[in-house]
C-alpha cells in the first residue's frame, strides 16, 4: 500500500521536475539547432582575418584591438546609435502610451483609428523609406512644401547633420503602431473597478494614470522598454536607404557599421567581432534594466515568495 | 471638453498617419508625366488604375503571392502555438535555471543579423533547404524571444490563483494551459500573430538570402525588384505596396477586436 | 465526510521555516478557522493541506488516508481562493462543471449538480454571465459553487470574505455559516478576522509563527486562553498587562504581587503550580477593569483619553508605573481626560502568565465552564447526527 | 549534394514516366543584380540557351538590389551560383575561374577582336581575366531638347567644356519653379566619379596602388571637387544625394533638369517618359583628354562550378552576336553588332560610342588595392563634406589622405 503510494509519489514528483522543461523545450531545441551554432561561429570568426572568399588568418584579438583603439567610426557609430537611442525609446513608449489610452477610451470607430495607427506598421521596408524621402525631401518633397505655405523656410531635413538624426527618429517612431497595441492589450487586462473606484473617490484623471495605469501596466512597460533600446541598436533600414549613414555620417549607425564591414568591405571577421560587442553593450544595458525591474514592476501573477514548486 | 479633445486628438494623429499611406495610393495611380510634378499634385487629373494591373503582370506576383501565403500562414501557426508553450514555460513554473535560461532567451533578441546570416546559410544548405520555403517556416516552429518574452509578460498578469483553482479542479498543468491560458492569453495571442503576420509577410532579407529561383520568391522579394541598381519603378512600387497591405490590413481590421477583448481585466482581479 | 490529521507539518521557504511541526485533529464535519496576524503561516498552512505547497516533513490525513503526497486534484479538496480565483473566459456554469468535466463525470450528472449547488446558492439565474457582469457578492457564490459542485471531503477557505465591503461580509457570514449547516461537511477557513472566525468556527486554530499558539473553541480562546500570545490577540480592545511577581499561596492558588500594585491579588487556579520563580505577567481584560474610588483600588493612573461609543466608553489611562492601559466602562461613566482615576483588577478575571509566556488555567466560574462545555458539546452532537 | 539528388529524381522520374529523352537534366544557376526589362532581356538570352542546348536547364536568379548580400552569402556558405554578373573583382577573385584559357581555346570562335579589348581588362586582376563582359556603358550627358530650345539655349557641341555646361546650366535656373540646369552628387559612387580625375589629368590612386597622398588630394582633384561645389553654390545644379532622395533620372523625367551626366541605365526611362531628350560627350576640363570610366556587365563563373565547360558555354553565348543584340539596355560589346544597328552614326548613341573610343587609358582604383573599399569611405567623406560646405575641397581631400593612411600599409 504505502510501496504504490511512494512510487506513485516519485513518479508525480519526477514529472513535475519534467514538466516546465517539456514546455520551454521547443524553444531550447530551436535554440541549439538556430542560434548556438550561428553564435559560436560568429565568435571564432570574431578572432580571425575572415574575408568572404579567399584565405582566412587566425590573428587572435587584433580585430577587437584595432575596433577599439584605431577605427574612428566605432565610436563614431556607437555615439550616434546612443543619441538615437536617447530619442527614441522614450518617445516610443510615451507616445506610444497615449496612444493607447486615447484608444482605450469609448470612442466611436476606435477599430478604424487603431487600424489606421497600425497602418504604417504594414507598409514595408522599401515603400516606407520611398515615402520619407519624398517628405523630407529638401527641394521637393511635401513637408518643406506645407513649411513654405506657411511661410517658413524648411531646413535640408536629411541633408543637414544637424537635422538628419532627428528626422530618422521621427520615421521610425511612424511604426510606433506595434508599442501602441501591445500597451492596449495591457490596458484592456486592467480591471475597470479600479478606476471607477479612483474616480468615486475624486482621484484626477492624471493620478489615476499614474497610480493606476502606470504600475498595473508596468509588465508590457518593461517588456517596451527592453524591445525598444534592441530596436534602437538594431536600427538600420530606415537610414541604411533614406541617409545611407549620411550627411557625414550624423546619421550612421552601429548596426550600419557592421553592416558596412560585412557587405561592403567583405570583413566578415571584423563584423562579427563588432557584432559581438554591440551585443554585450545591449545584454548589458537589457539587463540593467531587467535588475531594476524588480523595483517598479507589478506581476500581479507573480508566484509567491518562495514559489510553488508543482504550479 | 475632454471627448472632444479625444476626438480632436485623434483625428489629427490619423490624418500623420494615413498620409504616407495616401500617398503610396495617389503615386500608383499617377501618370508619368504627373509623377514628377512640382508643387506636388495632391490628386492626379488622370487616374490610371490599371497601373496596379500592370504592376502585377511585371512580374509572376500570383506565384509570389502563394508562396507568401504559404510561408506566412504555415509560420503564423507554428509561432502561436510555440512562443506561447514557451511563455507559460517560462511564467508559470519555478525550475532549475530557469532565470539564467530566460536570459539567454531575452539575449538572442539581440544578436544582429549580419553574423547569423553565413552560418544560418549552411546549416540549411546542409540540410537541403536553401531554395525552399522551409528556412522561412520551420524556425517558427521553435518560438520566437520576442513573442515568449511578450507573452510571458502577459501570462504574468493573470493571478496565479487561476492555475491553483484548475489545479485543485483537477487539471494538470497542459490542461491548464490548453483550457485555461491559451484563451486567457488571446489578445496577446492575436498580437503576436498579427506582428508575426506582419514580420513574415515583409521580410525581406530571410527569402533574399534563402531563395533563389524566382517559382520560389515572396512578395517583398518582387517588390525589391523593383528598385534596380540605377534606376527606381516608383509606380510599380507604389501599386505593389499598396496591394501588399490590403491583406493584412483586412486581416488586422477583424482581429484587433481580438485584441479589446479583456477578459481577464474585470473579472478576476480587484 | 472526513477529519483532518496533521501530524508534525513543516515548511520551509529556502531557510526560512514558516510551519514549525503542527498538529492538528480536526473532526469530521467540524467547522475551523485559522486566526492569525499575517506572516503566521496561516495561508500556507492551508495550502500545504490544498497540495499546493509542497511539505518539507510531517504528514497530512484525510478520511484515514495520508494525502500530502497527492497531487492536489487527488486529495478530494475543495478550496475558495481569496480573490475567486473565477475563470474570466467561461460563464458561471462552465465555472462549475470545468472540475467535474475534467475527472470525466458524465455530461447529465454534472449538469444535475451544478444546477442543484446553483439552487443551494440561489445563482441559477447567472449561470450563462461571465464573471465580469458578476457583482462581488455574486462572484463570491460562484466561488464556492465551484467547490459545492464537487462535493469533496474537505472544503478550504482562503479569507474569501476579505474582499466584500463591510455588509455584504456580515450577510456572506451568516450564508456560510448555514451552509455548513446543510453540508454537514468539514470546512476549514482562514481569516485574519477574529470575528469571523469566533463567529462563525466550530473550534479555531491560532497560529504565532508557524506554530499552533492555541487550538480550541471560541470562549476557550477567549475565557482560557493558554498563552500570552493567544490573550494578547483575541478580544478587542486587547488584554493590558502587567509585569510582577508571583508565589504560591496554598492548594491551587496563585498569589500576585509587584512594587506598582497598592495590594496583592490571589488567584484560583485548576492545579497547584508547580515552579513560580522568575517574572510573570498578570492579564486583565479591558472590560473587567473597575474604575473605584482608591481604597478598593489595585493601581491608579491618568486618563489620557475617553473613547465614548455609547453603551460603553473606552478609558485610555496611563498608569503612574508608565504602562498604558485601556478600560471599559459604562457609557454614562463620567471620566474625563486629565482625572486621576483607580483601577480594581478582580482576581475571578485575572489571567496569569509565567516567563514563557504559558498561562496557568485558572478556576473558571460556573457560569463560564458550562457556556464553554455547551460550546464543545454542541460541535460533538452535530457530528453524531452527521454519522447517521 | 542537393542537385544530384534532383538529378537522380527527375532521371528517376522520367525513366518511370518512359519519356523518349532519359538524359536528365543539367541546371546552370546564373545569378544577376538587373531587374524589370534587363532582366526580361536576359532570361530571353537564357531560354535561347536552353532551347541550344536541349537537356540544361538555366535557372536565372535575380538578386536586384540585395545583390551583395546574396552573393557574399552563398559564396561565404560554399554555395555560389555557377554563373554570375560581376563588378568587384578584387574581393571575389580567388574563388572566381580565371577565363584566359577558355578565352584562348575559343577566340577565333567567339571572334574575340570583335569586343575592344579596354572592356575585358575591366576584368583583369593580376593579368588574368576573371570576366567576359555581356554589355557595357560609358557615360555621356543627356540634355533635354525642349527646354533648350524653349530658353533659347544653344544645344552642346562635340566637344565641349565643363565651362560652356556651367554657362548653359546658369540660363536655366528656375527658382519658382525648382528648375536647374544641371545635377550635381554629393554622395556618387566613386567608381563612376573617377572619370572626372582622369579628365582633369589625375586619378584617386597611383597606378601601382602605393599611394594616395598626391593624387586624391592633388591640385587637379580639388579643381574638380571645388568646381561641382561651386555649382552647386551659384545655383547651376542641383546638389543631390544630400536631402534629396528624388533621383537625378527622376529629375529630369519632371522636366526639373535640363542637363544630367548618367549612362546607358537612364535611358530607357527617359524614352517611357516620353523626354525629348538629346545626348553629348562629357564635357572636357579645357584642353585636357575627357575619359569616361567603362561600366561593364560582365560574366564571371565560380570556380568551384561543377560543370566548367557547360557554364562557358552560357558565358560565351551571352557574348556572342545574337545575345548581344538583344540587348537593348546597355551597349553591344561587338563592333560589328553595333555597326549594324548603326548605332555608331545614330546621334543618340554615337557619344556613348565617342567616350569608348577615348577611354580605355586608366583603370579603376578599386583593382588597384586591397583596401580600396575602405579607402573609398574617406574619398566619399570629403566628396560629401566639400558639397554640404559648397567649399574647402582641399582641406576634405587633405582629411581624407591622413584617414586613409592606416589602410594603406
Amino acid at each position: 500500500m504505502s510501496g504504490v503510494y511512494d512510487r506513485q509519489y516519485q513518479r508525480q514528483k519526477f514529472v513535475e521536475k519534467l514538466t516546465p522543461y517539456l514546455f520551454i523545450s521547443p524553444w531550447i531545441l530551436g535554440f541549439f539547432f538556430f542560434t548556438l551554432g550561428p553564435l559560436v561561429f560568429s565568435f571564432v570568426m570574431s578572432f580571425y582575418d575572415w574575408p568572404v572568399v579567399g584565405d582566412r588568418e587566425f590573428i587572435g584579438t587584433q580585430n577587437y584591438e584595432v575596433m577599439l583603439t584605431q577605427d574612428p567610426l566605432f565610436w563614431d557609430s556607437l555615439w550616434v546609435t546612443i543619441k538615437f537611442g536617447l530619442f527614441f525609446v522614450p518617445f516610443n513608449i510615451v507616445l506610444g502610451l497615449l496612444l493607447a489610452v486615447l484608444l482605450n477610451q469609448k470612442v466611436i470607430g476606435s477599430g478604424i483609428f487603431r487600424t489606421i495607427f497600425y497602418l504604417p506598421s504594414v507598409i514595408s521596408g522599401v515603400a516606407l523609406v520611398t515615402i520619407w524621402a519624398w517628405i523630407y525631401s529638401h527641394e521637393y518633397g511635401i513637408l518643406n512644401f506645407l513649411l513654405g505655405l506657411a511661410g517658413i523656410q524648411g531646413p535640408n531635413w536629411l541633408g543637414d547633420p544637424n537635422w538628419a538624426l532627428l528626422a530618422i527618429v521621427v520615421a521610425s517612431l511612424w511604426g510606433l503602431g506595434g508599442t501602441m497595441l501591445i500597451l492596449l492589450t495591457g490596458l484592456q487586462s486592467i480591471p475597470k473597478e479600479l478606476y471607477e473606484a479612483a474616480k468615486m473617490s475624486g482621484v484626477p484623471g492624471w493620478a489615476r494614470l499614474i497610480f493606476i495605469t502606470i504600475p498595473m501596466l508596468s509588465p508590457m512597460l518593461l517588456f517596451t522598454f527592453i524591445t525598444s533600446i534592441i530596436a534602437a541598436f538594431q536600427q538600420l533600414t530606415i537610414a541604411l536607404l533614406l541617409t545611407g549613414g549620411g550627411p557625414l555620417e550624423s546619421t550612421y549607425f552601429f548596426a550600419m557599421y557592421i553592416y558596412d564591414n560585412a557587405f561592403k568591405h567583405f570583413e566578415m571577421g571584423y563584423a562579427a567581432a563588432n557584432s559581438w560587442v554591440m551585443f554585450l553593450i545591449i545584454l548589458a544595458l537589457s539587463m540593467m534594466v531587467m535588475k531594476s525591474s524588480s523595483a517598479w514592476v507589478y506581476y500581479e501573477g507573480e508566484m509567491k515568495k518562495g514559489g510553488n514548486k508543482d504550479a | 471638453m475632454l471627448r472632444a479633445f479625444t476626438y480632436g486628438a485623434l483625428i489629427f494623429l490619423s490624418a500623420m498617419f494615413i498620409l504616407p499611406f495616401y500617398w503610396t495610393f495617389i503615386t500608383a495611380v499617377k501618370s508619368v508625366s504627373e509623377l514628377y510634378q512640382y508643387p506636388p499634385v495632391f490628386w492626379p487629373s488622370d487616374v490610371q488604375w490599371e497601373n496596379f494591373i500592370t504592376a502585377w503582370f511585371k512580374q509572376p506576383f500570383d506565384v509570389y503571392f502563394k508562396n507568401s501565403a504559404i510561408v506566412v500562414v504555415m509560420s503564423t501557426i507554428g509561432q502561436l502555438f510555440s512562443s506561447s508553450l514557451v511563455a507559460y514555460g517560462f511564467a508559470r513554473f519555478h525550475f532549475k535555471g530557469r532565470d539564467v535560461i530566460f536570459i539567454i532567451l531575452l539575449a538572442t533578441m539581440m544578436i544582429p543579423w549580419d553574423v547569423k546570416m553565413i552560418p544560418l546559410y549552411m546549416e540549411f544548405n546542409m540540410l537541403g533547404w536553401i531554395n525552399t520555403l522551409k528556412p522561412l517556416i520551420v524556425p517558427a516552429y521553435f518560438a520566437e524571444a520576442f513573442f515568449v518574452f511578450l507573452l510571458r509578460q502577459y501570462i504574468m498578469t493573470v493571478p496565479i490563483e487561476i492555475d491553483e483553482a484548475a489545479r485543485m479542479d483537477g487539471a494538470n498543468s497542459w490542461q491548464i494551459y490548453w483550457r485555461i491560458h491559451l484563451p486567457l492569453m488571446m489578445p496577446a495571442l492575436v498580437l503576436v500573430g498579427t506582428f508575426h503576420f506582419m514580420n513574415a509577410w515583409n521580410d525581406y532579407l530571410g527569402p533574399l538570402i534563402f531563395l533563389n529561383d524566382q517559382s520560389k520568391y515572396t512578395l517583398t522579394l518582387g517588390l525589391s525588384m523593383f528598385k534596380g541598381l540605377h534606376e527606381t519603378d516608383i509606380t510599380s512600387i507604389a501599386a505593389i505596396t499598396v496591394l501588399l497591405c490590403i491583406p493584412p490590413l483586412i486581416l488586422f481590421f477583424f482581429a484587433q477586436r481580438y485584441i479589446m477583448d479583456g477578459a481577464i481585466g474585470s473579472s478576476v482581479k480587484g | 465526510m472526513a477529519g483532518v490529521q496533521i501530524d508534525g507539518l513543516e515548511k520551509k521557504f529556502g531557510n526560512l521555516r514558516v510551519l514549525k511541526g503542527i498538529d492538528l485533529d480536526i473532526r469530521d464535519g467540524e467547522f475551523v478557522s485559522f486566526l492569525g496576524p499575517s506572516g503566521c503561516g496561516k495561508t500556507t498552512l492551508l495550502r500545504s493541506i490544498a497540495g499546493l505547497e509542497d511539505i518539507n516533513g510531517g504528514q497530512v490525513v484525510l478520511g484515514g488516508q495520508p494525502i500530502s503526497k497527492l497531487p492536489p486534484a487527488k486529495r478530494d479538496i475543495a478550496m475558495v481562493f481569496q480573490n475567486y480565483a473565477l475563470y474570466p473566459h467561461m460563464n458561471v456554469y462552465k465555472n462549475l462543471s470545468f472540475g467535474l468535466s475534467l475527472n470525466g463525470v458524465p455530461k447529465a450528472e454534472i449538469e444535475e449538480r451544478v444546477l442543484n449547488a446553483a439552487r443551494i446558492l440561489q445563482i441559477t439565474e447567472l449561470l450563462k454571465r461571465r464573471p465580469k457582469q458578476l457583482s462581488g457578492g455574486q462572484r463570491q457564490r460562484v466561488a464556492i459553487g465551484r467547490a459545492i459542485v464537487r462535493d469533496p471531503k474537505l472544503f478550504l477557505l482562503d479569507e474569501p470574505l476579505s474582499n466584500l465591503d463591510a455588509g455584504l461580509r456580515v450577510t456572506m457570514r451568516v450564508e456560510l455559516a448555514n451552509l455548513h449547516k446543510r453540508l454537514g461537511v468539514t470546512m476549514i477557513y482562514v481569516t485574519h478576522d477574529q470575528v469571523e472566525a469566533m463567529t462563525l468556527s466550530d473550534r479555531v486554530v491560532v497560529l504565532d509563527q508557524g506554530k499552533v499558539a492555541q487550538f480550541g473553541t471560541p470562549l476557550e480562546l477567549f475565557y482560557a486562553p493558554q498563552n500570552l500570545f493567544v490573550a494578547s490577540f483575541i478580544g478587542s480592545p486587547k488584554m493590558n498587562f502587567l509585569d510582577v511577581a508571583a508565589q504560591a499561596a496554598g492548594d491551587k492558588q496563585l498569589k500576585v504581587s509587584a512594587d506598582d500594585l497598592f495590594r496583592d491579588i490571589t488567584i484560583a487556579l485548576e492545579t497547584s503550580p508547580a515552579n513560580v520563580a522568575g517574572p510573570h505577567k498578570l492579564g486583565i481584560r479591558p472590560d473587567n477593569i473597575e474604575l473605584v474610588t482608591q481604597d478598593e483600588a489595585h493601581m491608579s493612573g491618568q486618563v489620557m483619553l475617553v473613547e465614548r461609543l455609547g453603551t460603553e466608553s473606552q478609558v485610555h489611562i496611563r498608569l503612574d508605573n508608565g504602562e498604558d492601559f485601556v478600560a471599559i466602562a459604562r457609557g454614562t461613566h463620567p471620566a474625563a481626560t486629565g482625572d486621576h482615576v483607580f483601577l480594581k483588577f478582580p482576581a475571578q478575571h485575572c489571567h496569569i502568565f509565567n516567563g514563557e509566556g504559558q498561562a496557568y488555567p485558572r478556576e473558571l466560574d460556573a457560569e463560564t465552564r458550562s457556556l464553554i462545555d455547551r460550546q464543545k458539546s454542541l460541535h460533538g452532537a452535530a457530528q453524531k447526527g452527521e454519522e447517521k | 549534394m542537393k542537385h544530384l539528388k534532383k538529378l537522380a529524381l527527375a532521371t528517376a522520374l522520367s525513366v518511370a514516366a518512359l519519356s523518349g529523352t532519359a538524359l536528365g537534366e543539367e541546371t546552370i544557376r546564373f545569378a544577376t543584380w538587373d531587374s524589370d526589362e534587363s532582366l526580361e532581356i536576359q532570361k530571353e538570352i537564357a531560354r535561347r540557351f536552353e532551347a541550344a542546348n536541349p537537356g540544361v536547364k538555366v535557372q536565372v536568379e535575380p538578386y536586384a538590389d540585395g545583390y551583395d548580400q546574396k552573393l557574399i552569402a552563398s559564396f561565404g556558405a560554399g554555395n555560389p551560383p555557377d554563373v554570375m554578373y560581376m563588378w568587384n573583382y578584387p574581393k571575389y577573385y580567388t574563388s572566381l575561374m580565371p577565363l584566359d584559357e577558355f578565352m584562348a581555346r575559343d577566340a577565333e570562335a567567339m571572334n574575340l577582336d570583335d569586343i575592344p579589348p579596354g572592356l575585358i581588362n575591366t576584368t583583369r586582376i593580376d593579368g588574368k581575366a576573371y570576366g567576359m563582359p555581356a554589355g557595357f556603358t560609358t557615360h555621356v550627358v543627356f540634355y533635354n531638347k525642349d527646354m533648350f530650345e524653349a530658353a533659347g539655349v544653344e544645344m552642346p557641341s562635340e566637344d565641349w567644356t565643363w565651362a560652356e555646361l556651367r554657362e548653359k546650366a546658369a540660363q536655366f535656373r528656375d527658382k519658382e519653379n525648382k528648375v536647374y540646369g544641371f545635377a550635381v552628387e554629393a554622395k556618387p559612387d566613386p567608381f563612376d566619379y573617377e572619370q572626372f580625375f582622369w579628365s582633369n589629368g589625375t586619378r584617386f590612386i597611383a597606378k601601382d596602388g602605393s599611394a594616395v597622398d598626391g593624387y586624391m588630394n592633388s591640385p587637379e582633384a580639388v579643381e574638380v571637387l571645388t568646381m561641382f561645389a561651386d555649382m552647386a553654390a551659384n545655383e547651376e545644379a542641383v546638389v543631390l544625394g544630400i536631402g534629396d532622395n528624388s533621383s537625378g533620372s527622376a529629375l529630369f523625367k519632371g522636366e526639373k533638369l535640363a542637363m544630367y551626366q548618367s549612362a546607358m541605365w537612364s535611358k530607357g526611362g527617359f524614352d517611357e517618359a516620353g523626354i525629348n531628350y538629346g545626348v553629348a560627350k562629357l564635357p572636357s576640363f579645357g584642353d585636357k583628354p575627357v575619359h569616361s570610366s567603362i561600366g561593364a556587365s560582365a560574366m564571371s563563373m565560380a570556380k568551384d562550378t561543377k560543370n566548367p565547360d557547360l557554364a562557358w558555354e552560357f558565358i560565351k553565348f551571352f557574348s556572342s552576336a545574337e545575345a548581344v543584340k538583344l540587348r537593348t539596355n546597355d551597349l553591344p560589346i561587338r563592333t560589328s553588332v553595333a555597326e549594324e544597328m548603326e548605332m555608331t552614326s545614330d546621334p543618340i548613341f554615337k557619344p556613348f560610342f565617342d567616350m569608348l573610343a577615348v577611354s580605355d587609358s586608366e583603370s579603376n582604383a578599386f583593382l588597384k588595392h586591397e583596401n580600396w573599399g575602405k579607402i573609398q569611405a574617406n574619398l566619399e567623406r570629403a566628396i560629401e563634406a566639400t558639397m554640404i560646405e559648397k567649399g574647402n575641397a582641399k582641406k576634405h581631400l587633405d582629411d581624407a589622405v591622413a584617414r586613409s593612411k592606416r589602410h594603406l600599409n
